[in-house]
């Protein structure tokens, strides 16, 4: 029972980390990044890259979420941006991006799985269960994810600002803010975002050129059921993410693995708005 | 087409020369030549649907120009997003939708108010609506209707605007409310010397704070004339008339 | 087949041709000459296979070169076609097509997916053409045209059950990927464990390309066994499970039935203490395994892909083909197949015959990872014998 | 050019194609012709792909997965049963089955009424990866990973292969050419231009892209079926996401909207990749990949328009249309009127009109309709007058859909709408003009007209018709306007106030009951206002029908109208004739914005909020 919690309250954590990026992408700009696969692909080779070099593992983090961003960057200024007013046409082009990300990185760095160092080993007594030390510090670096993200939107000017982008593009502007900036910044961030859980889930998974494309179809549904609030995202993962836990454990994981999206498509089906608030 | 006079002893705090614009395909207004000089305030009247709101966006640059100019104190707004418009000292107030409801009264201040000194901001907004520096925490959507229209005054105000652009900030509010409203608006240009424009359809206030008029009829100027003028409310009530 | 009839009728119509683009595909034409013998490799150089498949085209180019300095086959020149099959059905369509009919090899030799296997098995029939499969695998594929020199479950999983017995394991808990392979292995193991008196206390799969193992682990947990088997796909589900299962602390004896010596590496000190066995490991201590590992080396220097239980049949294989196509005195594939049944071949694995229902009895070996990412060999089974494969071939 | 002539130039079109796939084996290589043979099966997906999403607007990843049901059907059913020529038809059967069913269930998920074109993507996302992870977990029956092979097929020749797999997606092809050349095909333009013009013309868009869908779906199960038949192995990843999104890829790159486009990308990209992907497997996936992007951000026509184009930009001839696929011009050059008895408007049921009983709309706790109670009969032209905000537009939609209102009842013409979509309220006798123009921008006028009758005149699936016979209201809007002489303009350059002409005789081709006119005369010059009011006053003295208008004018309403409602703050206030209401004090005080007596705040009328058309 206890283990069955820390597994519910631990895969939320990691589903939260892996959606929050796309969240923001998709609650400023009401698209599909598509490439946030390819960016925490780019997350786990920056860990790599860390690693290899030497240096502490835990700066993977930021190291990674320096890769994320300088890509979004480039990703928004030439791809992204001449693609807001279409944007089914804006899942396709960041679709297309992940191939490419995927096959530089195959051409950079082989095909081959890769190893890196986890800052973490060992378990951890809790509840007298043991249990994985990392996966319990996931847990934590996702709340500080969750609540520096949320100090950044409610505490900042920049924030503010994309709050209200969020909710009245037509007005923001109007008072003088530079919308356009405003989404620049957010596809950076959650670039960046989403290099930072590329990096984070490498202790757990592999790093390999596609290591991000198995996390895409789970974070893009449960941003869909979330809207744009960060709050409802954390709902929808320990919901969904508890289902997946549950469904796994007591049928088979391989009904557990099509969890979260069968039921995202079937709430979104009766409810359209997903977990968000009326 | 009738250009309202230009006082010429202030340069023109806004200059609109020959503006078309409307939504694809239709043009709703037409060659609109208009100029407002600094600390004058002028009222655009009509009906509805005769392109009042439109003229405001399209000088916000919301809607494509599809000819003419805009210029706001000797500066080209004519091809200016909304937010450089802004950025010139432009206060816009529109007509729906200008307050974020699920945002705080507090932050929606803050976003039109560029620069670091909030409280200057703040005390501005203390000289025109007192209570709202009590409800600053409080969603601005659980303010009343007319307490959100004074908030959307007092954060125009309150960003130290040169130019303020107000789409029917009258409408559907208590003649208390009105009053109030237009003693603000008064004051507000005696202290700082602020330019107005205000599309109305409330013809006494209109005619109260403006010190000039104009009608918009489909698109165009009809007719223009100063607030003082005896005969000034049956020529615009003639446009107006049921 | 109209084969023939076509290649003359191609030429002067090429012209027809709907779209200028698709000329490029005829602009390769077959090399027909008949003082070479071709052999074609469809491999996975791109896709699930793709990590290993180097070292799969250099154990081939090795065994080509030693080949072609010692005059060849039957005095023709040995050539070398490798084409990407990108590890699945489509990809193997094409490049078995493109294989037998474009580049007219004379033979296939490779190691690839079931998937990409079973997909090129219909264009083998058509195409006629002689087809040793070199990669260990689910086992009971059969063609006429087929030959296995890798292992099957019937040859792998009683070194590490027998093993595992020996160390006092009692209860056991299987874990694979949903797929034939993973399937394949431990319905196998779960016999065998069962008919040696083993209890298996779970068993469970994952999806294919799942990362994600919490649930699996927690009942591994749970069931507390004395000893775990596991059969993944290669990559990233591999490396994923052992990482998770070291986190998780669980302390079992890990045989893992899917890992070879290279993915062991890379997975660090998580791969220590991790049973393995297979019929090739470096550490092989024969004379014959010695000279292919020196002259890899030398022909290779730092390009060199560790060779590995995948790509050292390949190397095998080159030679049996050698061999049949001079028993036979020909390269004619109605005579060249039954000849591969009867040739030995001497290589870094021992003598290897594929006369078992077109497959061959193996030495298998156990092996535990060190802390290096080396293997150790603990020990040996000679000529395991593959079972009952393909009863309809002999 | 004639409908025969039309029809047997895409004919001859399509015989030229199939003497090019017999003249194929003898001058290809065996080679091309085995790659050749299933590039032309993916095609014919692809061909799908493009109907869907070129010409419907739904983005589909999924389609792979109907070609797995049709491959999967023949693999399962040769490899546990013999192969006999019985088992081979019931195979065939079993695959389309097994489409149609996957294909209803996704359209059930995906195109309710009210889905969002995200939301359908996103279901044939799900899709393909469901369906593998089935197939994987088959076991031995499914074969999982290793997919089925060696089971006994059809014994054909490659040639034989190559003749069955071209002609099928020739056949495809030209089918799939002449019906969205067609009447019927036109319709699917419609829907992707503008669903709810589609909805309140009558039109029951969800079945439309339902029956579409389930179409695309047989014909991916049936290229799968030859497909698994010739290369007599089936995989899971023939019902994969990246076989989902290939065909996507092939269809961006080839051009979408063109049919054409997508087949020859598919045959071109697919039949390239065997030739370059094996020398160089990365290279090429990243050229695939930044050549898409690049298509997707700058030329999202696609690649084969650009080359047919490229002859005629250079000469200067033609300028580049939009970047939208749509059906050529429409040949119709005629309308008719119907005869009167021909007309087929609603039934007239008894009582009134329209009757409206306590209806009352809410968002959450904002309360804008509340009991509304009035009652408007047949020939009767009822004004809905008030300020900004006082829920006239709300109690048009209230009345056009059911699913609107929060509480009352609304019979139109006897029928009780109950929460019946729009299209079902059309049905009853409602016809709807939105205040703003709502038309099909890209379509001609007369496509305009001919999709406002296709709930009539059922369209057909192949030819397009001559003549339009159109109800005689209609007609005569059409000619006073002069609209008759501009049938084949598209409606996007139409002057404002003949869009409005054209939205208001689209409605009428509906033969509607009751009307309802949010602001028609808005933005139109004074003579097309009294052509406007003409108009009304014959459609309800002569023609009996039933009108709601709002407007503020009320020099206007007093023309046509004799009875005038005020709403207020979600209320009526007042139902009298022009003259009370202009005297009444309560309307003054109600259009001085406050409500409250003794203030002398006099302003112009108001109306109220824009809908603005999705």
């Amino acid at each position: 029972m206890i283990a069955q919690t820390l597994d519910i309250v631990t895969t939320a954590a990691i589903l939260y980390a892996v959606a929050t990026g796309l969240l923001l992408v998709f609650g400023v700009m009401k698209i599909i990044n598509f490439a946030h696969g390819g960016l925490m692909t780019l997350g786990g080779y920056a860990a790599l890259v860390t690693t290899q070099a030497g240096w502490n593992p835990w700066l993977a983090i930021p190291v990674a979420a320096l890769f994320g961003g300088v890509a979004g960057m480039a990703i928004e200024r030439f791809v992204v941006r001449p693609l807001y007013a279409r944007p089914l046409d804006a899942i396709l082009a960041t679709w297309g991006l992940s191939i490419i990300i995927g096959q530089v990185i195959t051409i950079a760095f082989g095909r081959g799985v890769q190893f890196t160092q986890a800052p973490l080993s060992g378990t951890l007594d809790l509840f007298g269960e043991s249990y994985s030390a990392y996966r319990l510090a996931l847990v934590g670096i996702a709340a500080a994810l969750g609540l520096a993200l949320t100090a950044l939107l409610q505490g900042t000017r920049l924030g503010l600002e994309t709050r209200a982008v969020i909710m009245n593009e037509d007005l923001a502007r109007g008072l003088g803010i530079n919308s356009a900036l405003v989404r620049f910044l957010t596809f950076t961030l959650g670039a960046a975002l989403a290099g930072v859980a590329g990096a984070l889930i490498t202790p757990l998974s592999s790093v390999d050129p596609n290591m991000g494309v198995p996390w895409l179809v789970n974070a893009f549904m449960l941003v869909l059921v979330s809207g744009a609030s960060l709050l409802s995202l954390l709902v929808a993962c320990l919901v969904l993410g508890g289902a997946q836990v549950l469904v796994a454990t007591h049928f088979s994981p391989v009904l557990g693995g099509l969890t979260i999206a069968v039921l995202a498509a079937v709430i979104l089906r009766i409810r359209p708005k997903g977990f968000a608030r009326d | 087409m009738i250009t309202p006079h230009v006082d010429t002893h202030h340069a023109p705090a806004l200059e609109v020369a020959g503006l078309s614009s409307g939504y694809a395909g239709a043009v709703v207004v037409r060659e609109v030549s208009l100029a407002i000089g600094a600390g004058e305030i002028l009222a655009v009247l009509g009906k509805n649907g005769m392109g009042k709101s439109t003229l405001l966006k399209a000088m916000m640059g919301f809607l494509p120009k599809m000819a003419g100019s805009v210029t706001i104190a000797g500066t080209a707004a004519t091809r200016l997003s909304p937010h450089r418009v802004a950025r010139l000292g432009v206060g816009y107030v529109a007509q729906e939708k200008a307050l974020f409801q699920d945002l705080t009264v507090e932050e929606n201040l803050k976003l039109a108010v560029r620069g670091p000194d909030f409280a200057a901001a703040l005390a501005e907004v203390e000289a025109s609506f007192p209570f709202l520096l009590q409800r600053l925490k409080q969603r601005a959507g659980t303010l009343s209707g007319g307490e959100q229209k004074m908030l959307l005054m007092a954060r125009s105000l309150a960003t130290g605007a040169r130019l303020l652009l107000v789409d029917e900030i009258t409408e559907g509010l208590q003649p208390s409310v009105i009053d109030r409203l237009a003693g603000v608006i008064r004051s507000a240009r005696e202290r700082h010397g602020t330019t107005m424009l205000l599309v109305e359809q409330h013809l006494p206030f209109a005619l109260a704070v403006a010190d000039r008029w104009a009608v918009l009829d489909r698109g165009e100027i009809a007719e223009a004339g100063a607030s003082s003028e005896p005969d000034a409310r049956a020529r615009v009530l003639k446009h107006l008339s049921v | 087949m109209s084969t023939r009839a076509i290649s003359t009728l191609r030429i002067p119509h090429r012209r027809l041709l709907m779209a200028g683009a698709l000329a490029a595909g005829l602009l390769g034409g077959p090399a027909l000459a008949a003082d070479t013998v071709t052999i074609g490799i469809p491999v996975g150089l791109s896709g699930a296979n793709s990590v290993v498949a180097p070292s799969v085209v250099q154990s081939a180019e090795l065994a080509v070169e030693e080949i072609n300095a010692k005059g060849g086959i039957l005095g023709k020149k040995v050539v070398l076609e490798v084409a990407d099959d990108a590890s699945g059905a489509a990809g193997a369509q094409k490049a078995f097509d493109s294989l037998i009919f474009q580049k007219k090899v004379d033979v296939l030799i490779s190691m690839e997916t079931s998937a990409a296997r079973n997909a090129g098995l219909p264009i083998v029939n058509r195409g006629k053409v002689p087809y040793i499969y070199t990669s260990f695998y689910e086992g009971r594929s059969c063609s006429p045209f087929m030959y296995v020199n890798a292992w099957v479950p019937d040859q792998q999983v009683a070194p590490i059950v027998d093993f595992f017995k020996k160390e006092g394991a009692k209860t056991y808990f299987l874990i694979g990927s949903d797929y034939a392979f993973g399937r394949g292995m431990l319905a196998f193991t779960k016999d065998y464990i069962e008919k040696t008196g083993g209890k298996i206390v779970g068993d469970e799969y994952a999806p294919m390309d799942a990362t994600d193992w919490t649930a699996i682990l927690s009942k591994v947990k749970a069931a507390n066994p004395d000893a775990i088997i596991t059969s993944t796909a290669g990559g990233a589900p591999n490396v994923t499970l052992t990482k998770q299962l070291r986190a998780a602390g669980i302390k079992a004896l890990y045989g893992n039935l899917a890992v070879d010596e290279g993915t062991a590496k890379s997975m660090g000190s998580d791969a220590e203490g991790i049973y393995i066995a297979g019929s090739y490991f470096t550490n092989i201590d024969t004379p014959a395994n010695k000279a292919f590992l020196a002259a890899m080396e030398t022909k290779f220097g730092k390009d060199l892909k560790t060779p590995n239980d995948l790509s050292v049949p390949e190397y095998e294989a080159i030679y049996a083909y050698k061999a049949a196509v001079e028993k036979a005195g020909t390269t004619d594939a109605a005579k060249v197949i039954p000849a591969l049944a009867e040739v030995a071949v001497e290589g870094p694995r021992g003598t290897i015959v594929m006369n078992k229902q077109r497959h061959a009895p193996l030495t298998m070996y156990l092996g535990q990872v060190k802390a290096d990412g080396s293997v150790a060999i603990m020990s040996s089974f000679k000529d395991v014998d593959p079972g009952e494969q393909c009863p309809k071939l002999k | 050019m004639t409908e025969s002539r039309r029809l047997s130039l895409i004919l001859a079109a399509a015989v030229l194609a199939l003497a090019a796939i017999f003249a194929g084996p003898y001058v290809l290589d065996t080679y091309s012709v085995n790659v050749l043979t299933r590039s032309l099966l993916y095609a014919a997906v692809a061909l799908t792909v493009d109907l869907l999403w070129g010409y419907l607007g739904i983005l589909t990843f999924g389609q792979s997965v109907f070609f797995a049901c049709g491959a999967y059907a023949a693999g399962l059913v040769f490899t546990h049963m013999d192969f006999t020529p019985g088992n081979a038809a019931l195979a065939l059967a079993l695959g389309i089955g097994a489409a149609v069913f996957t294909a209803a269930i996704v359209g059930w998920l995906a195109f309710w009424h009210g889905a969002s074109a995200l939301y359908a993507s996103v279901i044939t996302l799900v899709l393909p990866i469901v369906a593998t992870q089935l197939l994987y977990s088959g076991g031995t029956f499914t074969g999982s990973s290793s997919g089925l092979s060696g089971f006994t097929s059809f014994d054909l020749s490659t040639e034989a292969w190559f003749w069955l797999a071209g002609s099928f997606l020739v056949a495809m092809t030209t089918l799939a050419y002449i019906f969205v050349q067609s009447d019927a095909g036109r319709l699917l333009v419609a829907v992707r231009e503008n669903e709810q013009r589609c909805k309140y013309l009558g039109l029951n868009t969800s079945r439309l892209k339902i029956r579409v869908y389930l179409a695309c779906a047989v014909i991916g199960a049936v290229a799968g079926y030859i497909y698994a038949a010739y290369a007599m192995v089936v995989a899971p990843e023939l019902a994969g996401f990246v076989f989902g999104t290939e065909l996507v890829i092939w269809t961006a790159l080839g051009g979408r909207g063109t049919l054409l486009g997508p087949v020859f990308g598919a045959l071109i990209v697919d039949y390239e990749s065997a030739q370059l992907s094996g020398n160089f497997p990365f290279i090429w996936q990243l050229i695939i990949g930044t050549v898409f992007v690049l298509v997707i951000v700058a030329f999202p026509r696609g690649l084969l328009p650009m080359v047919f184009d490229l002859p005629r930009r250079l000469l200067g001839l033609v300028r580049p249309r939009g970047d939208v696929a749509r059906p050529a011009r429409v040949a119709l050059a005629t309308l008719a009127t119907l005869d009167a008895a021909q007309t087929q408007g609603a039934e007239v049921g008894n009582g009134p009109a329209l009757a409206v009983t306590g209806v009352a709309k809410r968002f959450g706790s904002l309360t804008v309709l509340d009991g509304i109670d009035f009652k408007a009969r047949a020939g009767e032209l009822v004004s809905l007058v008030g300020p900004n905000g006082a829920g006239k537009t709300t109690l048009m939609r209230c009345i056009a859909d059911g699913a609107e209102r929060s509480a009352g009842t609304i019979i139109v013409n006897g029928h009780d709408i109950g929460s019946r979509p729009p299209e079902a309220c059309v049905a009853f006798g409602v016809g709807r003009k939105f205040q703003m123009a709502n038309v099909f921008e890209t379509l001609t006028v007369a496509e305009c007209l001919q999709i406002a009758r296709a709930r009539h005149a059922r369209p057909s699936l192949w030819r397009r018709a001559n003549i339009l016979p159109l109800p005689e209201a209609a007609m005569h809007v059409i000619a006073t306007t002069g609209l008759d002489r501009q049938l084949s303009t598209p409606a996007h350059l139409l002057s404002h106030g003949l869009k409005q002409a054209l939205e208001l005789s689209m409605v009428l081709a509906l033969e509607p009951r009751v009307l309802l006119l949010d602001e028609p005369t808005a933005g139109l010059t004074k003579t097309e206002r009294m052509q406007i009011g003409a108009i009304l006053i014959d459609l309800t003295k002569k023609q009996g029908l039933c009108v709601l208008l709002v407007e503020h004018d009320l020099d206007f309403v007093r023309e046509i109208s004799s009875r005038v409602i005020v709403l207020h703050q979600g209320r009526i206030v007042l139902d009298g004739s022009v003259e009370e209401v202009v005297a009444s004090e309560l309307v003054k005080q109600v259009y001085a914005g406050s409500g409250h007596a003794g203030i002398a705040h006099e302003t112009a009328p108001k109306t109220g909020g824009q809908e603005v058309p999705a």
